[in-house]
Order: structure tokens, then sequence, then C-alpha cells
């Protein structure tokens, strides 16, 4: 049996639903549900770190992208305005 | 509706390309092997059959950011630290509130009680990430990271008037994250200096004896491992760091008076 | 069948970075939103990270035996094969020595660019590209 | 007052620090002291209210006895009554926001049994007035709107035993 | 033992659980929705982060899933708040 | 002896998250309404999370091939546990004071509620 190719197919199910993420995040329009959207993404890069095998760039990239970045983001959209115009 | 056609096709695009890619021996796929400059970080990081190369710490990445290449992280730091002094630089001029915290303001009483309990076991198991950063993954900036949790939850459960309240005020944090930057210069050229004073040929970043200079930090203190000048780097870099933080969400979050400049 | 099946596995991961790469780019110069362009810069800067993690990986050197994250666990050894079992399975940690500095110059940028904003929008009252363009001619 | 205050906050701190690490070597046991001294400093005005309470051995006989039927007996019956729900292709819910009075003093057991009430699938606290000592709670299957009954059907076994440990 | 292909066995399991809750927390039509199915999303990779740990034989791998969890956590709460207050710092 | 009680309880714990795991996930996306989502959430985090995070400390206390840091691996994968199990129930509570403060959900369907009558919404179909 081999058991990488479990690992493998674990990543590339994260990464197809980190680009089904990005997309949306892309083309969302309500702010906050785009900020939203980028941090399921981050989960996602974070648990392909992770397959490969980089234990410190989780402990690193989580914190930054999976919570300080969107908590200064929704301060930034609670100061200034929610949605985007077309 | 115009979005599920267009994530469909752009998940058939990447799985269609790949099998084509696949299919026609083209694929990415990694090596079983090493290059040689990995080979050798990774046979010197702890290796005590090599006295003038090791690191003596088994967390290779730790060892590279801190020995190896540790002048990069040094004005990583620095640029981080230039960062948050930039945003205070451009946040001058507002005026900010300070009042009283009231039992009205934050969140409901169920989360705050929540939030001091978890508070100081959220703080030592971000100690324990940092201080062991030299021997399991982790270090100075995770640790300071995980340990930004508590002032960023206690700023948005109670409020930052119940933080200054406390006395966690943003000079003090700049203070502490000064004195984390100068500790961690001081640490850097320790070993440069000692050796000045004992008139002994030393480097700056120096951390273990190498060929030429006999200097050396304690790494091994009754059995316990040190790895020389990674934790005093890791120590300096965790006040920094969560103090950083810290500093940034008390000036971005406190609430600005009405009037606008 | 097995091989194939990993390569094509490995190549979905990576075409959909590329995928990631090209959509966050498009992001970045078509979308007239501020906070829209920096949530794309984010996604810019990890995307590059992982490149960079993905040229330090390396395969499984038998299908049962995994290859492990760049830290020796037994360390007071007495002979070296410890280490040569662990310079056969281990990754390369140079890449993420280098991604773990990106990733904190890369919040510093971030952080410096959301205190930016806050001050664009105290200025010219809209965070929108298009007009704060129009507004300062 | 201050340090009688900071030394269960330093206990806190310093067993989860002994228990994240899993080791009990000297360098753990230094490192862990000196942190668990700073976090105590920090935290000493902020969670403790009445320290006495922490040394007596009855209320952790009674915690004990809380954990063990919480998590054997509440839990599981909960948990199936609620995945028999999903499953069932009808899908039975009866649900509504319903008025659950408490009679506890001080705010950690009004939080355990908050916690305990939203940990069991099933109902949710929503809201929590410390003033009236009632808390609102989303429950999937009401089946009275009477608080009394309400609480009998809800919470009355996790006030038993919290009124025992935390007041 | 056989561990590591009873965690093999699982571990697909734990993968359509997250597509599941993926897909809760891309549609929920509001905001609460969209968060609720993050929390759900990231606590189960924390499961997976440990449950793989005993797979690859590492145990230093599940200090990553510590952060996870109290990240999602802060999410929560300044989410909430952002709802409730629109002021983050009041 | 112990150590393989250990091992399969631990295991039995990890596939009871798996089973509670999909059940949420069905949940989650059957019920029609946010309030009912949270009662399918908590089986995520408690069965689902909770246990199943205790159960792999278990197996890491009794699997020898671990090394040495098995009992690192223990004792993170309980203070884990144990921060999940305080700080998820804070996470849902918080956000459906939100929900129903700011009435981003209605309660629907809906016998009673008590807090704010304007809310409920009568009979609707689940």
């Amino acid at each position: 049996m081999s058991l990488d190719l479990l690992i493998y197919a674990v990543g590339a199910v994260a990464s197809l639903m980190s680009v089904v993420a990005v997309y949306l995040a892309l083309v969302e329009r309500d702010l906050v549900k785009a900020v939203i959207y980028s941090a399921i993404q981050s989960v996602f890069y974070s648990l392909l770190f992770y397959l490969f095998m980089s234990p410190d760039i989780v402990l690193v990239y989580l914190p930054v992208a999976g919570g300080v970045l969107p908590a200064l983001l929704l301060v930034l959209i609670s100061k200034t305005e929610r949605f985007e115009r077309e | 509706m115009k979005r599920v056609v267009s994530l469909a096709v752009l998940v058939t695009i990447v799985l269609g390309m790949s099998l084509l890619l696949a299919l026609s021996g083209q694929s990415f796929y990694p090596s079983e092997n090493l290059r040689w400059l990995a080979i050798v970080y990774l046979n010197t990081t702890y290796n005590p059959y090599l006295p003038d190369f090791t690191v003596r710490s088994p967390e290779s990445v730790t060892a590279i950011v801190w020995d190896y290449r540790g002048l990069d992280t040094l004005y990583e730091t620095t640029v981080f630290y230039l960062a948050i002094i930039a945003g205070l630089a451009l946040g001058r001029g507002v005026k900010r509130l300070n009042q009283k915290p009231t039992d009205e303001s934050g969140l409901s009483p169920i989360v705050k009680t929540v939030t001091k309990i978890t508070g100081p076991m959220i703080l030592a198991v971000a100690a324990s990430i940092g201080l062991h950063g030299h021997l399991t993954p982790g270090g100075g900036f995770q640790g300071g990271a995980t340990a930004a949790v508590v002032p960023v939850v206690f700023i948005v459960v109670f409020s930052s008037f119940y933080l200054l309240w406390k006395g966690v005020s943003s000079q003090r944090m700049l203070t502490l994250r000064s004195a984390g930057l100068i500790g961690i210069g001081l640490t850097s050229i320790s070993l440069f200096l000692a050796g000045l004073l004992l008139g002994l040929p030393s480097y700056v970043f120096q951390n273990i004896a190498k060929a030429g200079s006999p200097l050396s930090m304690p790494y091994d203190v009754h059995g316990a491992l040190l790895s020389g000048t990674l934790w005093w780097f890791n120590l300096f870099e965790f006040l920094a760091v969560s103090s950083g933080f810290t500093l940034a969400f008390i000036i971005l979050m406190t609430p600005e008076a009405e009037e606008k400049w | 069948m097995v091989g194939f099946l990993a390569e094509y596995m490995f190549t979905v991961i990576y075409l959909s970075l590329f995928v990631n790469l090209g959509l966050s780019l498009f992001g970045l110069f078509y979308k007239p939103h501020y906070v829209k362009k920096l949530i794309m810069l984010g996604v810019l800067g990890d995307t590059l990270n992982m490149f960079a993690i993905f040229l330090g990986y390396r395969a499984w050197p038998s299908p049962t035996t995994p290859s492990r994250p760049p830290i020796l666990l037994t360390y007071p050894f007495e002979n070296a094969s410890v280490l040569v079992e662990f310079t056969s399975r281990a990754v390369d940690p140079l890449p993420q020595a280098l991604v773990l500095t990106a990733v904190v110059i890369g919040l510093a940028v971030m952080v410096f660019l959301i205190f930016l904003g806050d001050n664009l929008f105290k200025h010219y009252g809209t965070l929108d590209m298009r007009e704060i363009r129009r507004l300062r001619g | 007052m201050r340090a009688a205050r900071a030394i269960p906050v330093a206990l806190l701190a310093f067993v989860t620090y002994i228990v994240f690490s899993g080791s009990t070597s000297g360098y753990d046991l230094v490192t862990g002291l000196l942190v668990s001294v700073v976090v105590g400093a920090l935290f000493a005005n902020v969670t403790i209210e009445r320290p006495s309470k922490l040394l007596s051995p009855k209320r952790w006989y009674w915690a004990l006895r809380y954990a063990l039927r919480y998590f054997i007996v509440d839990e599981t019956k909960c948990h199936i009554d609620v995945a028999k729900r999903i499953l069932s292709p009808r899908m039975p819910v009866n649900p509504g926001i319903v008025v659950v009075p408490f009679d506890v003093e001080s705010d950690y057991a009004m939080t355990a049994i908050a916690n305990s009430i939203t940990n069991t699938p099933g109902t949710v606290v929503v809201e929590v007035d410390k003033k009236n000592k009632v808390f609102y709670v989303h429950w999937i299957d009401v089946a009275s709107i009477e608080p009394r009954e309400a609480k009998k059907g809800i919470s009355e076994t996790f006030e038993y035993y919290s009124k025992k440990v935390f007041d | 033992m056989f561990v590591q292909e009873f965690i093999a066995a699982v571990v697909p399991l734990y993968l359509v659980a997250t597509a599941l809750y993926l897909y809760r927390a891309l549609k929920g039509p509001t905001i609460p929705d969209h968060v609720l199915g993050v929390d759900l999303l990231s606590y189960n990779l924390a499961v997976l982060f440990i449950v793989l740990g005993i797979f690859f034989k590492e145990p230093i791998l599940i200090v990553t899933a510590i952060p996870l969890a109290l990240w999602i956590y802060a999410l929560d709460i300044y989410v909430a708040k952002y709802l409730e207050r629109r002021v983050m710092g009041a | 002896m112990i150590e393989e009680l250990l091992v399969y309880t631990g295991l039995g714990l990890i596939a009871l998250g798996a089973f509670a795991q999909l059940v949420s996930g069905i949940g989650v996306n059957r019920f029609r309404n946010f309030y009912l989502r949270l009662h399918a959430a908590t089986i995520g985090s408690i069965w689902g999370c909770v246990y199943p995070i205790a159960g792999a400390g278990l197996v890491a206390l009794g699997y020898k091939e671990l090394g040495p840091y098995s009992t690192f691996m223990a004792g993170a994968a309980f203070v884990t546990s144990f921060l999940v199990l305080i700080l998820s129930p804070a996470g849902s509570h918080a956000l459906a004071r939100a929900a129903h403060k700011t009435r981003q959900a209605l309660v629907e369907p809906c016998v009673h509620d008590a807090l704010d009558p304007s809310m409920c919404v009568r009979g609707g179909g689940s």
C-alpha cells in the first residue's frame, strides 16, 4: 500500500479548495465577506505548508495570515467603508 | 450562478491541464535528493563531531534564521519595528478618547470570564513555544505572534480603555519593544565585545567557537541545551514581537475623538 | 499507476497555485478598492512563499517512510547513524528560513499599508482608487 | 493581597507550561517558574477575585465528579439526540428561545453553567442577563416555555454541580 | 499495531467533512454563517493536523494545532464585535 | 497491556470524531437557519474536535514508535483539547448573540422567542 498517495491527495484537495476561496474573495463586493474568504484561503495554505513538512512556517503563517491581517483589515473596514462600488 | 459556472470552469481547467501535463510527462515532481547546501546545513546543525561548524541546535530552521543568516533576521526585525514606528507617525495628531471602562462596554460577561481564564494559559503556551524554539518548531516570532492573541482578545472583548486602565499603554509597549530590539543587538555583539576585552579574536554574530576564535556562548548548562545565542535571540524576539503587535493593535483600535484633522 | 497518480496530484497542487497567482495579480491590478488590493497582495505573497517551500520539498524515500521536518529529535547521540538517517529523510531547511523572514516582512508592509489606508480615507473620504485618482488632479 | 491573588494564576500558568512541554527536566522547571511568576504578576488583578476558594479539596472533588458525569452521561445523551434529528429524513425540530433562570452568585459559576449549556448540542445560550439572573437559551426542541420547566429540562444538573464547585 | 493504516482509513472521512464545511463557509447567506463555517473548518483541520502528526510519526508537528484553534476563536470574537458595535476598541 | 488499551481507546475516539464531523457537516448543510446550524456545529466541535484530540493524546501516551517526544505530544494534545473545550462555546455564544442582537438571522421556525418576539417567524419549513 502506498501511503504517500494519501498525503498528495489531501494536498490536491486543499489546493483546489484554496482556488475556490481565492476566486470568491476576488469577486465578492462585500469586503467583510472577502476578508473571511481570504481567511479560508490562509487556513488551506497552512494545511499545505504542514503537508510540505514545515511546521515553523505554519506557526508563523497562521497568526499572521489567519489572525492579525483579518483583524487589521476588519478594523480598517470598520473605520472606512464596507462595500466595494461598481 | 455566474460564479458557480466560472468556478467549475476554473477547477476543470486545473484538473484537465494537470492531467494533460502528467500524461505528457511534463509534470512537476520533487526529487528524492537534496541540494548539497541543504545537506551541509542539515549535517552541521547539531553535530558534536564537527565542533567548528555546528550550531548545537537540533532545530535547523532556527539555526539558519538566527545563526547562519542572523544578519538577515536582525534587519527583518528592524523592518518590522520601523513599520510600526511609521504607523505611529502616520497616526500622530489624532485625538484618542480616554475614558473609564464600564460593564456595558465590550461583549457579554460569559466571553469576558472565559477570556480571563484563558489569558494566562495562552501566555504560558506562547512562552513555551518561544522558549523551546531551539528544540522544537517555534521560536521568538512564532511565540510572540501566539502571545499577541491575548491583547487582541482583551481589546476586543473588554475595550482598549480596559487595557489602559490596567497599565498597558502604548508608551510602555514602545519601551518594551525597543528593549527587545536593543537586547537582540547586544546579544549579536556580546561575544565580539568579550573578545575585545580578553584580547581574543572573535566575530560579530558569533555563537559557537570557530576555527581561530575560541570564544563560545554557553550552549549546554547541566544537560539542558541552550544553543548559545539562539536562546537569547528567541527571548528578546518574543518580547519585541508580542509588544509590537500589542502596540499596533492599541494604536489602530482605540476609538478616536469626533473632530477630524 | 501509483507513480502516475502521485505525479498527477502534485501537478494539481502546482497548477492551482499558478491559478491563485494569476487571480491575485488580476485582483491587484484591476480591482478598484484599496482593501481588495490589500487582500490580493496578501494572497500573492503567500503563493510566492508556497513556491519557495515547494522547492525545498523532497519526495518520500520509499512509499512507507515519509520525509520529515528538518528537526532532529534524538540529539545526544552515540553514533552518527542518527544523523545519516536524518539527512536521508529531512526536507531542505533553507527555503523555510527564507520564507519565515519573507512572511514577517510582508506583514510589516501590510501593517504600514493599513495605517496608510486609514489616512487616505481621512484625506479623501473614500478608498476607491478611481475616485482618489480623480480627486487628486 | 496582590501576591495572594497572583499565586493561583501562576499555578495555572505553571501547570499549563509543564503539561504543554510534556517533560519535567530542569530546563522546563526553571523556565516554567520564571514564566509563571511573570504571568501571575500580569494577571493578578484580572483573573482571580477570591483566591481562598481554590484551596479547598472538596471543590476539586466536586469538579472531578462534575467533569466525569458531564463527559460520560450528559454529552452522550444530547449528541445522540441531535445526531438522530440531523440524520432522520424529516428533521423534526421544534425550536425557540426560552428563559432559563439561574441561581448562582459568582461569574465563574455562571460561566460554567453557560458553557455547559452551549457545549451540549441542542441548547445554545443566546443572551445573558446578569441583573435578573436569567439566560436566554435557544432550544432545539422546546418542551415548555415556562421558566421553571425549561430549567428542569436544560440546566438543573449543571447548576447543582457548579454551585458546589464555584460558589 | 495498525495505527498508521487505521489513520489512513479515517483521514478521507475528515476530508469529506472538510468539503461539507467549506460549502457552508463559502455559501452561508449571512456573515455569522460564514464565520461558523470557517470555525468548524479550522477545528476540523486542527484534528487533521494532530492525526496526521501520528500518521507521520512526527510528534512535534502537533504544535501547529494550537495557533489554529486560538486565532480562529479570535476571528469569531472580532467578527461578533464588528457586527455588534462597528467600533472595534470600545 | 495498558499501552494497547490506551492506543485502542484513542483510536476509537478518533473514529468517533470522524463520524461526528460527518454528521455535523451534514447537519450544517441541511438545516435552514443559523441558530439550528449552531446545534450541528456543537457536535462538530465537541465530539468532532475535543474528543479526538484527547484521543490522539492517549494514542501518543501508548504508542512507542513516536520516540522521545511522545509525552510532549500527549501534553500538547491535552492542553489543546482543553482550550478548545473552553473557547468554542464562548465563540458560539458570541456569534449567536451578535446575530440575534443585530437581526442578522431570524429565528425560524419558531415556537416562542422570549428575548425579542418580533424576530420569531412562526411555522416555516425546516
